[in-house]
């Protein structure tokens, strides 16, 4: 099976649980385990989260787009903001970094897409934007018992 | 689904009850209202109990964290129940477990803290 | 408050569960009352169920758009096809009319949509596609409740 | 939130229970099992449970009034019971009540098609 859809929605907090709900009933088509679909609307959340407050500084009239592409059991998840973007990409990844810890963040963020995905990709140029783009192969074990 | 919370205090421990999911958006909510929970009733330790929260990504780690620090200040202890084996994972990546202790349910975690039931 | 998303997906039947989801996680943020959420999952089945078999004749790897504004309680929703177009919008719009009775089409789609918002407009060129947009005012009362 | 469907013969009577979600997708699913059942048993009246159906647009009228017109070539008879609100909105709508009769739950339906519970 191969599918594609794509989300655009505006930069507040309330659209975080709209990105989890949609990736998550995009992704049962697949009939994921439990713990592939947390983990899946968990990195949505985190990248969601980040462009938010990081990328767009808690603007909300700004644009994020979530893309997600499934074949065979290999899933896509691409999160775009055109925000700030990311000066050092290395230290943005180290486990518990963070740019905003006066706003309790705890600088896990990226530290959990790398641990709950296969593949965790990011592209960013300051002052123009960020693209996280995460794979994740599903075991294919679940699909062939339905 | 949205996040419930529910506050109870023990002698000098305030328990927390989440449920629901906890995320970015939630997060301030909950700060709020936990911060002034701790100014008005005059409890040392806290426990917060995960039963029923279906859901938590790193700001939920961030809100504990930021918890932990304020009654770590005055000596208190957090203890942590009841955790599903999602959210336990993103505390093991997030080494919270070497400040905050994990125990099965609330009654372990109110012994724990030398609270008679 | 004000939001706004834009969903697109490939026209599979899978995915008119998909777009019901995200639009009813979508209104959830307004507070509707069950009988709104449910009028508007199902005028957002409809509409996309009749791109999928009408608009592109059951072919699988066209692009269908669902947009979904709110702002105080008034939402907006609208959905597109770049399909074969309506040729007339009116006897389209009768109730038990459908162009495809041997699939066990019911004809009621339009009629469905008419009652359940409070205002449905229809533009469509032989050819070039559909747009479907509809509009409904929520309670206020709820609103104020909370 | 898929459909599940449960068939039960009873004497002449095919039951279908219904839960989940009926749309367009599960739709061309849904009328190969009942018109399989309906050739494999030598059943006359059918009874259509929506107890536990929580959602359904119009794709599932157009696959009961198939059905419907399938028994009704034989004399059959469709009876529609334990309806939701929500639900029953659509059959208000299309004038389903006009051919089909719509009961309480069950057992009403058997008893009005004549089977002993
Ligand atoms: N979309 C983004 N735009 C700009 N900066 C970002 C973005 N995502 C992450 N960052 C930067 O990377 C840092 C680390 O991110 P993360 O690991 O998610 O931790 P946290 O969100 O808790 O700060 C952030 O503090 C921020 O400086
Ligand atoms: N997106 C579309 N593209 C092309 N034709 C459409 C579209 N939507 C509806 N139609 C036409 O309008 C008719 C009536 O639609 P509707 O009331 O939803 O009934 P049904 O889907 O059961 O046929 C359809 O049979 C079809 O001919």
């Amino acid at each position: 099976m191969k599918n594609e859809m794509k989300l655009e929605f505006l930069s507040i907090s309330e659209n975080e649980s709209l990105a989890r709900v949609a990736v998550a009933s995009f992704i049962s088509q697949m009939n994921p385990t439990m713990e592939e679909l947390t983990d899946i609307k968990t990195v949505v959340s985190e990248a969601v989260t980040n462009a938010i407050i990081h990328g767009y500084e808690d603007k909300n009239e700004e644009k994020i787009t979530l893309t997600c592409k499934m074949e065979n059991e290999q899933i896509e998840i691409i999160i775009e903001d055109k925000g700030i973007g990311i000066d050092n990409i290395e230290v943005a990844r180290e486990p518990l970094y963070t740019s905003k810890p006066e706003w309790e963040r705890s600088g896990m963020g990226f530290t959990i897409m790398e641990n709950f995905m296969d593949k965790v990709d990011i592209t960013s140029k300051p002052g123009e934007g960020t693209m996280i783009r995460m794979m994740k192969q599903l075991t294919s074990t679940r699909a062939l018992c339905n | 689904m949205s996040l419930q919370v529910n506050f109870v205090t023990r002698e000098n421990v305030l328990l927390v009850r989440l449920a629901g999911e906890l995320d970015h958006h939630e997060a301030s909510r909950l700060r709020e209202a936990w911060q002034e929970q701790l100014q008005s009733n005059n409890v040392g330790h806290v426990i917060v109990n995960l039963e029923k929260l279906n859901f938590m990504d790193s700001s939920g780690l961030g809100v504990l964290l930021g918890r932990y620090k304020e009654i770590q200040t005055t000596g208190g202890e957090m203890v942590i129940c009841s955790i599903s084996p999602e959210v336990k994972r993103l505390f093991d990546l997030s080494g919270m477990f070497k400040i905050v202790k994990l125990v099965d349910n609330e009654d372990f975690a109110l012994q724990l803290l030398g609270v008679a039931s």
